[in-house]
Formats: C-alpha cells, sequence, structure tokens
C-alpha cells in the first residue's frame, strides 16, 4: 500500500493552452533561459581569457622543439598531437551531436528529450549510449559477406577522418595547411560512399541493399552541385586554399558590414543555399535520407549492423555533418571573423565553431521540419534543378568577377 | 521543383520488361513488422528494381474473432467488445452497433444522448484523423506532425477521460444512450480546445498540406478513380477523395445530423494528397459539428426508459451503419429472441480499404507503398476484428 | 518562365513557413511530462486497476454477472451453524489480465459505496500469470494479495496498489 | 424520376422469377430472397447495371444451426486459488422462443446505390453441407476479400472466386469458426 516514487501533479493537466499562455510564468522557462544566456555568455567569454588556439599550438610547437629532441621525431609528435585533436573532434562531436540533435528535435516537437542521465538535461546520457554499443553484441547476420560485412564502416569513416585534415576550426587553426584543401575534402569525403555501398550490399539484407543503392546514386550524383556551387566562392577568393578563403572574408564594408561571400548580392546567398542543400544529400539527412528513409528501408544500408559497427556509421554521419558546417562556415560565413567590429575581442575558433554549430542547428531543423523526398524526385531535384542553376551561378560570379566586384 | 506529373517517367513505363535485359525480380518482405505498415499487416511486393510488379497484402494477424465472442455475450457486453475493432476511434464502432441493437429493440433515443453521440463521434473522428495526420507525416518522412498531432489528441483523451474514465475503450454510447453525463466544466474545456485546434490545423497544412516535398510524394500518386473506388467498394475519406459525395451522415442521417450544417470535404482527382486532405477538412467539419452541437444541447434523459438490463430483442435482422472515422461501418445483427446477438456481422471499413491496395500499388515505386498504404488509412484491428 | 520562378519562389516560401513553425515551438515550453518523477492524477471518472473492499460487498454476484471477460469470481460465506448462506463474500477474485477496463462491474454493483470499482491505478505491470489474479479474503489488506502457484501460498502483490484510489471510491 | 424501395424489389422480382420478397427483411431495408445460387449473377447485373447499385456493401451469412456451441472454449490459464477452472464464458445462448432452426447459411448481400442513397438485400439459402455461390467478383472487385472473409470464416464456396484462399484465420486453424458447430481445437498458441 505504498504510494510509488514521484511527484503527483494534481491540479493541472499538462494542456499546451495553460502552459503557453504565458510562459515566462513558469520557474523551469525562466531557468531555462537563465541558463542559456548564461552559457552563451560564459563561452565568449572563457575564449576571450583562453585566446587564439592558433597561439596556443605555435607554443606548443615551440616547447617540443626545445625539448632537443631530432626534427623528425618532432615532426612526428606534432603528427600525433594534430591527429590526436581531429580524432577527438569527430568522436566528441558525435556525443554532442547526437544529444544536441535529441534535445533540439524534442524542442521542437514540444517535448523536454533526455532529462535524466547526468541530471543537467540529460548532459551524459550519450556517453552512455556509447558504452551501452560499445558493450553490446556484435551481430553479423548468416546471409552476410562476413569480411566486407565488418570492413565497411571502417572504409566509410576512414575518409571522413581524412577529410578533416585541412579544416579551418578557427583562422590559421587547421590539422594541415594544404593549398588544394578544397578539393582534397571533396575528393576524401567522396570515398565514403564506397563504405555505404559495401554495407549495404554485404549485410544481405533486401532493404539493405536498397539502400546502398540509392546511397550510391544520391551521393555521386550530389558531389556534383556541392562541388560547383562552392566555384563562386573559389573565384572570388582566388584560391583553393582554406585559410585563403578564411582571411578573403576578414573586413567589412562601410566599418560594419561583414565582407562574406554569403553576403555577395544574390550569387553568395545562391551558393549558399546550393552548397547547404548539396550537403545535406550529401550527408544523407532529412529530407535526403532516402538511403535509410526508416519509414520504407527499416534502417536502409545499417539495418543489419549492431554495436559498434553502427556507431562508426553513426559516428561517420555526424562526422560530415560536423565537416560540412565547417566547410559552410568557413566558405559563407566568413570563417573565423567576428559579425561585428566591436565584437573582436572574442577569438576567432569560438567564431568558426559558433558559426559551425549553427549551420549543425539548420542542419536538425531541416530534418525535423521536412519530409523526404522520393529516390527520383531526388534525382530529378540535382540533376534539373541544382545542377543547371549551379553552373548558371557560376557565370553569374564570373561576371562579378569580370567588374571587379569581386 | 516541379510536381506536375509527367506521363513519360510515370513508374509504369519504367518496370523492365525487355527479356533481352535478362533481369530479375526480387520479392520484398514488408511487414508484419515493419515501421510503416500500421500494424501487423504483411505485404508480400515483387520489385523489379525499385518498382513493384505485384503486391500481395496479408492480414488476420491480429483477428480475435469478436463476431464469434459476441454470440456469447449480451448486448451489453458486446459494446464493450466493439470498443477492440478500431481502437483509433472507438465511439462510432459503440454507436454502429448501439444503432443496430436500438433498432432490434425498438428503442428511442432521448435527444440528449443523441446530441452527446455526436459530439462524441466527432471528437473522436479529430482525434483518428490526428493519428493519421501524425504518422501519414511519418510516413512521408516528417517526424514533428507526428507530435504535434499527439499533442492535440492528448487533449481529446483527457477529455474523454473526464467524461467516461477511459481514453481508448470508451464503452461510453450503449443501448438507448449514452454512460455519463457532461457538465459545464467539460464544456469549457472542449471550447477550449476546439479555439485550439483551430490554428493547429493551419499549421499543420503549413508543415504538411502544401509543403512542396509533401506534394510531390503525395499528388498524382496512389491514384483511384471515382468509379474505381465505387467498384472496390471504398468508404469514408478514401472515397471522397475520389470526389465520390457519399457520406453516411449525409445519405442517412443517423443521431440527428441532419439538423447539423457541415460539409463533405471531396477531392478531385483521387491521389493520396485529396484523401489526405479530405480527412484534414473533415476535422474542420467535425470542429464546426461539435461547436454548433454544444450550443444547442438539448436537456433531459440520457438513457431511454425501458430497456432490461439483459435486454432480449425480438427475432430479427437489423442493418445499421454510420460514418465511422475510417468510413461507412456497417452492422448487420441478427437476434433470435435469446440473451446474444445470434449472429453479427461488420462490415468493416478498413478491411474494404485495404483491399484495393493489390490494385493500386502495382507499377508504384517502393517508396511510395508507404504513401500509398498511409493515405488509406487502415486500422489493423478493424481489418483483422 | 515567370511560372517557373513563381512555382521556385512559393515553393521555397512555404519550406520557410514551415521553418518558422519548428522555430516557433523551439521556444514554446514542452508539455509533456517526466513520467516517473511527476505522475498526473486521473480525472475521478478514470478506470484504473480494480480494486474490491470485502467490508461493504454483499456477494449478490452481479458483478461476475456483468462482466464480459469472465475476470470475476467469487464465493458466498456460510453462516457457520445454518450453513446458510450469507450476504458476505468468503473470496473474491479479479483477474486483472482478462480485465477490460468497461466498468460494467461498476455499474451492476449494489452496495453503496460500491464494493468493487476502478480505482485511479494506472501503473499495474505483471511478470507472471499468477500474479494477474488479484484475491481477497477476510484479513487481506485493501489492494489484495495475489497467489504464487509454485509456493500455494499468498503474496503481497510487487506492484502495489497506490492509495489514490481511495478519494475516488466511485458512489 | 426517383427509384424507390417499392420499384426496386418489382423490378428484382420480375426479373427472376423464382424470388421472393424476403419474410423477415433486414429492417427498414428492401430485402429479396432469391431462389436458386443461378439467380445471383442475373440479379447482381440487374442491380449494377440497370438500377445503378454499383456499391457492392457486404457479403456474409449466417448459419442457421442453432445457438453456438461453447465447447473448446480456452479459458484463463492464470492460476486461480480458489477455482480448478477459471470461470466460464459469461452468457451461455439458449434458444429463443418461436424461432426454428435448420440447417442451411443463410447468405446475405447488400448493394448500395449511392446516388439515390438506397440499399437491397439479396438473401439466399444454401445448404450446409455444399454451401456453392456463384461469386461476383466479375462484376464487383469489392467482392474479392469480401468474399475470401466468407468462405474462411463460414465455408461458403464462391465459385469461380479467382483467389479463394483464407483471409483472417491462421492456415494451421480448420474448420470455419463462425458457423455454429465450430469447436475450438487446440493449437500451438493455446498456452
Amino acid at each position: 500500500m505504498t504510494q510509488r516514487a514521484g511527484k503527483l501533479l494534481t491540479a493541472t493537466r499538462y494542456w499546451p493552452t495553460e502552459l503557453w499562455a504565458n510562459p515566462w510564468s513558469l520557474p523551469r522557462y525562466r531557468a531555462a533561459a537563465a541558463w542559456l544566456g548564461g552559457i552563451v555568455a560564459g563561452i565568449a567569454l572563457i575564449g576571450a581569457g583562453v585566446g587564439e588556439l592558433a597561439a596556443w599550438g605555435d607554443r606548443l610547437l615551440a616547447l617540443l622543439g626545445r625539448l632537443g629532441l631530432s626534427a623528425v621525431v618532432v615532426a612526428w609528435l606534432w603528427l600525433l598531437v594534430k591527429l590526436g585533436c581531429v580524432l577527438g573532434v569527430i568522436v566528441a562531436n558525435g556525443l554532442w551531436a547526437v544529444w544536441w540533435e535529441r534535445k533540439i528535435s524534442a524542442h521542437m516537437q514540444s517535448r523536454l528529450g533526455p532529462m535524466y542521465a547526468g541530471a543537467f538535461h540529460g548532459w551524459a546520457q550519450t556517453i552512455f549510449d556509447t558504452i551501452k554499443l560499445l558493450l553490446k553484441e556484435d551481430v553479423t547476420p548468416a546471409a552476410a559477406d562476413q569480411v566486407m560485412h565488418a570492413l565497411a564502416p571502417v572504409v566509410a569513416i576512414a575518409p571522413c577522418v581524412m577529410a578533416f585534415a585541412p579544416i579551418l576550426f578557427g583562422s590559421e587553426l587547421a590539422a594541415a595547411k594544404l593549398d588544394v584543401g578544397v578539393l582534397y575534402i571533396f575528393a576524401c569525403a567522396g570515398i565514403s560512399v564506397i563504405g555505404i555501398v559495401m554495407a549495404g550490399w554485404a549485410s544481405g539484407n533486401k532493404y539493405s541493399l536498397l539502400g546502398g543503392l540509392r546511397a550510391a546514386a544520391q551521393m555521386v550524383s550530389y558531389e556534383l552541385p556541392r562541388g560547383f556551387s562552392v566555384v563562386p566562392v573559389l573565384m572570388f577568393a582566388g584560391s583553393l586554399d582554406l585559410a585563403v578563403i578564411d582571411r578573403a572574408q576578414a573586413g567589412y564594408w562601410l566599418g560594419f558590414f561583414p565582407r562574406w561571400f554569403v553576403f555577395y548580392p544574390v550569387v553568395g546567398q545562391l551558393a549558399f543555399l546550393f552548397f547547404l542543400i548539396a550537403s545535406v544529400a550529401e550527408t544523407n539527412r532529412t529530407p535526403f535520407d532516402i538511403p535509410e528513409a526508416e519509414s520504407e528501408l527499416v534502417a536502409g544500408f545499417h539495418t543489419e549492423f549492431s554495436g559498434m559497427k553502427w556507431s562508426l556509421f553513426f559516428l561517420t554521419e555526424y562526422g560530415y555533418v560536423l565537416l560540412s558546417s565547417f566547410l559552410l562556415a568557413a566558405f559563407f560565413l566568413g570563417g573565423g571573423s567576428a559579425p561585428l567590429p566591436f565584437l573582436d575581442f572574442i577569438p576567432s575558433w569560438i567564431w568558426m565553431t559558433g558559426k559551425a554549430m549553427l549551420m549543425m542547428f539548420v542542419f536538425l531543423w531541416f530534418r525535423w521540419t521536412f519530409p523526404r523526398l522520393r529516390v527520383d524526385q531526388l534525382m530529378d531535384f540535382n540533376w534539373k534543378f541544382l545542377l543547371p542553376w549551379s553552373f548558371a551561378n557560376i557565370g553569374l560570379a564570373g561576371a562579378f568577377v569580370w567588374r571587379g566586384l569581386g | 521543383m516541379n510536381s506536375e506529373p509527367r506521363p513519360e517517367m510515370a513508374a509504369e513505363n519504367l518496370i523492365v520488361t525487355n527479356p533481352a535485359l535478362q533481369t530479375d525480380t526480387m520479392f520484398v518482405n514488408m511487414g508484419p513488422q515493419h515501421p510503416s505498415t500500421h500494424g501487423v499487416l504483411r505485404l508480400g511486393l515483387t520489385l523489379s528494381g525499385e518498382v513493384i510488379t505485384k503486391a500481395v497484402p496479408d492480414i488476420g494477424y491480429l483477428h480475435r474473432g469478436t463476431e464469434k465472442l459476441m454470440e456469447t455475450r449480451t448486448y451489453n457486453q458486446c459494446v464493450v467488445l466493439t470498443d477492440r475493432w478500431d481502437y483509433c476511434s472507438a465511439m462510432p464502432n459503440n454507436l454502429a452497433f448501439c444503432l443496430a441493437a436500438e433498432k432490434l429493440i425498438g428503442a428511442k433515443v432521448p435527444p440528449r444522448a443523441e446530441a452527446l453521440r455526436v459530439v462524441m463521434c466527432e471528437l473522436n473522428r479529430i482525434a483518428s484523423h490526428l493519428i493519421f495526420l501524425g504518422t501519414y507525416g511519418i510516413d512521408i518522412g516528417a517526424f514533428t506532425p507526428f507530435l504535434y498531432a499527439f499533442r492535440e489528441r492528448e487533449m481529446i483523451l483527457d477529455l474523454y477521460e473526464m467524461l467516461c474514465g477511459a481514453r481508448l475503450t470508451y464503452n461510453y454510447i450503449r443501448l438507448g444512450g449514452v454512460a455519463a453525463d457532461i457538465d459545464a466544466g467539460w464544456i469549457a474545456k472542449c471550447r477550449e480546445f476546439l479555439e485550439f485546434i483551430k490554428p493547429r490545423l493551419d499549421e499543420y497544412d503549413t508543415l504538411l498540406s502544401f509543403n512542396p516535398i509533401f506534394l510531390v510524394r503525395t499528388k498524382a500518386i496512389g491514384l483511384i478513380s471515382k468509379d474505381s473506388a465505387v467498384a472496390w467498394g471504398l468508404s469514408g475519406p478514401n472515397l471522397r477523395g475520389s470526389g465520390v459525395n457519399y457520406d453516411v451522415r449525409k445519405a442517412e442521417p443517423y443521431c440527428g445530423y441532419e439538423q447539423y450544417d457541415f460539409e463533405v470535404p471531396l477531392g478531385r482527382t483521387g491521389s493520396c494528397w485529396d484523401r489526405y486532405f479530405c480527412r484534414v477538412q473533415e476535422m474542420r467539419q467535425s470542429v464546426r459539428i461539435i461547436s454548433a452541437a454544444l450550443a444547442k444541447l438539448p436537456s433531459g434523459e440520457l438513457l431511454a426508459k425501458g430497456i432490461a438490463k439483459i435486454p432480449k430483442p425480438p427475432p430479427g435482422e437489423a442493418y445499421a451503419h454510420v460514418e465511422a472515422s475510417r468510413g461507412d461501418l456497417g452492422i448487420y445483427l441478427v437476434s433470435d429472441g435469446g440473451t446474444a446477438p445470434y449472429r453479427l456481422h461488420v462490415r468493416a471499413p478498413c478491411f474494404v480499404n485495404l483491399a484495393v491496395l493489390q490494385e493500386i500499388l502495382v507499377g508504384k515505386k517502393v517508396a511510395d507503398v508507404i504513401a500509398v498504404l498511409g493515405s488509406l488509412d487502415i486500422v489493423l484491428g478493424e481489418v483483422d476484428r | 518562365m515567370i511560372s517557373y520562378f513563381k512555382a521556385v519562389f512559393l515553393g521555397t516560401w512555404a519550406l520557410v513557413q514551415g521553418l518558422a513553425i519548428t522555430l516557433r515551438y523551439l521556444f514554446k515550453p514542452a508539455v509533456t511530462v517526466q513520467y516517473p518523477t511527476e505522475k498526473l492524477l486521473p480525472y475521478d471518472a478514470f478506470r484504473g486497476a480494480l480494486i474490491f473492499d470485502p467490508a461493504t460487498c454483499i456477494a449478490c454476484g452481479l458483478c461476475a454477472k456483468a462482466c464480459p471477460s469472465a475476470c470475476i469470481a467469487l464465493e458466498n460465506q456460510v453462516h457457520p451453524e445454518t450453513k446458510k448462506r450469507v450476504p458476505k463474500v468468503e473470496w473474491y477474485t479479479l483477474d486483472l489480465g482478462k480485465c477490460n477496463y468497461c466498468g460494467l462491474c461498476q455499474e451492476a454493483c449494489p452496495t453503496k459505496p460500491k464494493s468493487v470499482w476502478h480505482s485511479l491505478d494506472y501503473e499495474i505491470a505483471f511478470s507472471s500469470r499468477d500474479e494477474m489474479v488479484r484475491c481477497w479474503k477476510a484479513g487481506f489488506p485493501l489492494g489484495g494479495r495475489t497467489w504464487d502457484a509454485k509456493k500455494k501460498a499468498f503474496k503481497d502483490p510487487k506492484s502495489h496498489i497506490s492509495v489514490r484510489e481511495l478519494p475516488a471510491r466511485k458512489r | 424520376m426517383p427509384l424507390t424501395k417499392e420499384d426496386v424489389i418489382a423490378r428484382l422480382l420480375a426479373r427472376l422469377p423464382k424470388a421472393e420478397a424476403a419474410s423477415v427483411p433486414v429492417r427498414d431495408y428492401p430485402t429479396v430472397r432469391l431462389g436458386a445460387p443461378e439467380d445471383l449473377p442475373a440479379a447482381a447485373r440487374l442491380l449494377k447495371g440497370e438500377l445503378g447499385f454499383e456499391y457492392l456493401e457486404m457479403v456474409t451469412a449466417v448459419d442457421w444451426l442453432g445457438p453456438v456451441r461453447q465447447e473448446g472454449f480456452v479459458s484463463s490459464r492464470n492460476p486461480h486459488p480458489f477455482l480448478a477452472q477459471a470461470p466460464a464464458p459469461p452468457v451461455t445462448p439458449v434458444a429463443g422462443p418461436g424461432i426454428s432452426y435448420h440447417p442451411i447459411l443463410d447468405m446475405l448481400w447488400s448493394f448500395g446505390n449511392l446516388r439515390e442513397n438506397l440499399k437491397v438485400f439479396l438473401r439466399l439459402a444454401v445448404p450446409r453441407d455444399r454451401p456453392e455461390v456463384p461469386t461476383l467478383t466479375g462484376l464487383f472487385p469489392a467482392a474479392d476479400w469480401q468474399e475470401r472473409e466468407a468462405f474462411d470464416l463460414l465455408g461458403i464456396r464462391f465459385t469461380g472466386h479467382p483467389n479463394l484462399i483464407k483471409i483472417l484465420t491462421p492456415d494451421f486453424l480448420t474448420g470455419h469458426p463462425l458457423r455454429k458447430d465450430y469447436v475450438h481445437q487446440k493449437d500451438p498458441y493455446d498456452e
């Protein structure tokens, strides 16, 4: 005859009509707003205190040089440090992005999302999920091609990690300085599709096969508009080096209006939109998530994957989302430059990451708002709309450059 | 994005038939455990690439034999079992059975009970169509409208809980009337809900109905012509989506539906979108009916006088049908003068509606299976009974 | 050409409107209840798990007759000397695994207050079949006990019927 | 000129000499009893073609053998402390007064005319041991599943049906559950 644990809500039924009448009267609503404001301000202030990460990197390299080791060893050590950082970013991004996606989707849907693990808004949820995934049994279906099935997630994630090498995390803050950075990133990102096709084929499942084939067709197709939509940016910046593109956007028109490529009239916005759409399609997310379309193909190419193999696919997906977000920030949103001159005290890596996170939010926003296209419609959209118009956009950019406006 | 149908790209023309190409078909087993078959429906699909050449629905996984069970239950106990057919909208089930039994008994239902029956059935129609809207959104790939729809549906379920104590299987409409009365508090809550849902329906229109992606996915997909819809015996929004103006509420008014002013929304082409939009419009009409019914709610008794606790209707046969949320729900009831129905047959709208699937799926893409199946809005509890 | 651009523009505009809706809800309070830590109290009419009070029961058996799924069984008490049946219940069982939650037994019960009624408990769950059968006998608590088929003994139900049914005892 | 119930019955009776107006009609609806299975296609053609009844609403039957037998019902397996056998199904059907049972399956079709809001019921008695009825699938696609259902649950053979297989009950189940003498046989899912 004990009353089980739990606070009994007697007074009010949770009707939206009551809750939304005056949200500021709800204590938890005020608390959440205060937390949000505090977190944003805290990040900005901490960033201002830390300063440029690139400078810290230089100091660390100088420290390594003073240890008296040979140059080759230093170079290798430095490489390991950078590799660790990039891998750390990808893994941490997996944890963060999943949690963020769950929270964002929940709040968009009038829910709260994870709330228990880690006490504060379920921040530890994805960490526990990772532990669960690590401990999970790794099932390989009897009908699967054992070797291919095991290899597929690796083939999918390796190019993702490679593609992060020239990514700018702040002004001058990149693991590798490549003059052909943009080309290199697109080249690497294109390889992942092999892993996905392998996964679909090796699973021995018809749904997976359909998903894998859809993924192949889709990713190969959307490579093109994705590449062509950045051409105007490359024309304006005059380089394939991400750092140069970043620098080209520094400074302000009239002293306050940032010279970001997205603000170049018409051509900038179109290029931004095309690149965004193509990136969403490249990362297989709604409205272009037909390879894994859960309502048709159960889970598409990762239906038959479990445990860590599955989470490698997941890491890949979120890794590419992060990659695309950083690319969007670097190409169009001014990279590490502040949107207004007086905000310069916040270092570039905060701006860069913040802009990337904003773009990631857009990815999530799309996902939780739009329905999904059909395979043939997706292809139509690509070949008959996106690609011709991105060509036209290149022409427009050419006119800009020719008239000396770039 | 153009949403114009292009005949040269019609899926029918994409089926590879040239024997020289040496292609093979693939059999895909969709369901009974598949996220989008809305229950335990199994579809055997024969695919040529991604195009369906043959579709065989396989049902019966949820067959509970309620028609047989009712032969050993009293009429009052049968009402409980009717709740379990279409569990997403149980009120019209109760109502159809009670109308048939009342015809046999010869009971005269008091006006307040009739008005309450109308209010509850229309609320249930909104709740059921909200489920449809949400799940159809998921079928097409939009997850968020699902939770919005359930948020609104929750309010209806709260109203039901306040009224009769149950949220899904109501056992509210009884022989000769209804089980519980509504008070001023309930009416106020209900009005609050009606005011709340109106702008929400417009939001659904933005999120789904007129979203270009949704439009290209559902317009010109799963076309059912007027003649075909009638020949296959479709009913409810599926029939009206094809442009056939047949609504039991208008054709054979029951419970005083003739007093209420409402329109029967009709589709034009019989596509998935037409069926979908018929339901959205029906919700608006339901809101109208409920407002009107609450405004002029007659007072008086809730239950007809002179119905025994265990009724024994005179031998005879009766047929009553109502416009349930998913179509024309008919009850054929035979009494042999005993305490239990001698025979009861349910003309389940979902069962009849589902049969058309085998015809309209041929030539569609795998992704369209879900769009078409979802637009038929079946509940397996009613298909299998 | 104009219609093409118009279609593109209107389509984009419709998508943007959809985005605006989801963004608006992002900043509205959630309507959900954090279930295990927060629980809603059902309305008084709610038909939760059945509960029985032997003290007021007159063992008329109307509830058992009314039940559509035969989930109720009971036996009259017999007077020890006269061997006549007295209006008291000897034992009473409710098979919650079969219960339809229809409320017909509660409506049929002639006593005031009701001897069998739907409590407000919506948190019943069973891990074995014998736990589904709630039994009442003289000296049993209000929540009843369940029969352990292996040990052939009564035990308290793992899932207690909460005391929340008390204010909502149906008249 | 709108069609009336009486017109429909008159037209049907005029075309089908063996048919008659049913003695026990479905309440409030015109009901015609056919004389022989051969009449059915003719009646259906007349209804669909000339009278505009394009909507096949229902195909079913009533087994008039007598009240249902309760043997073989699955009772609860939940262990009960006081009873060896769990309580039986609540109501034992008894024969009603003044009704005569006879071993026939009484078929029932319901056709609708959506334009005139009319409905007509056709009845046909077929023997229980050889229930053969011509199919209507050629005229009404809606008959496909409904006839399969009637076959599955009542065992009526629809001659000419393209795909007359079980639809609702599982494959291992033998017999036709809605017949009054159906006795439940133990199957693997009883436990």
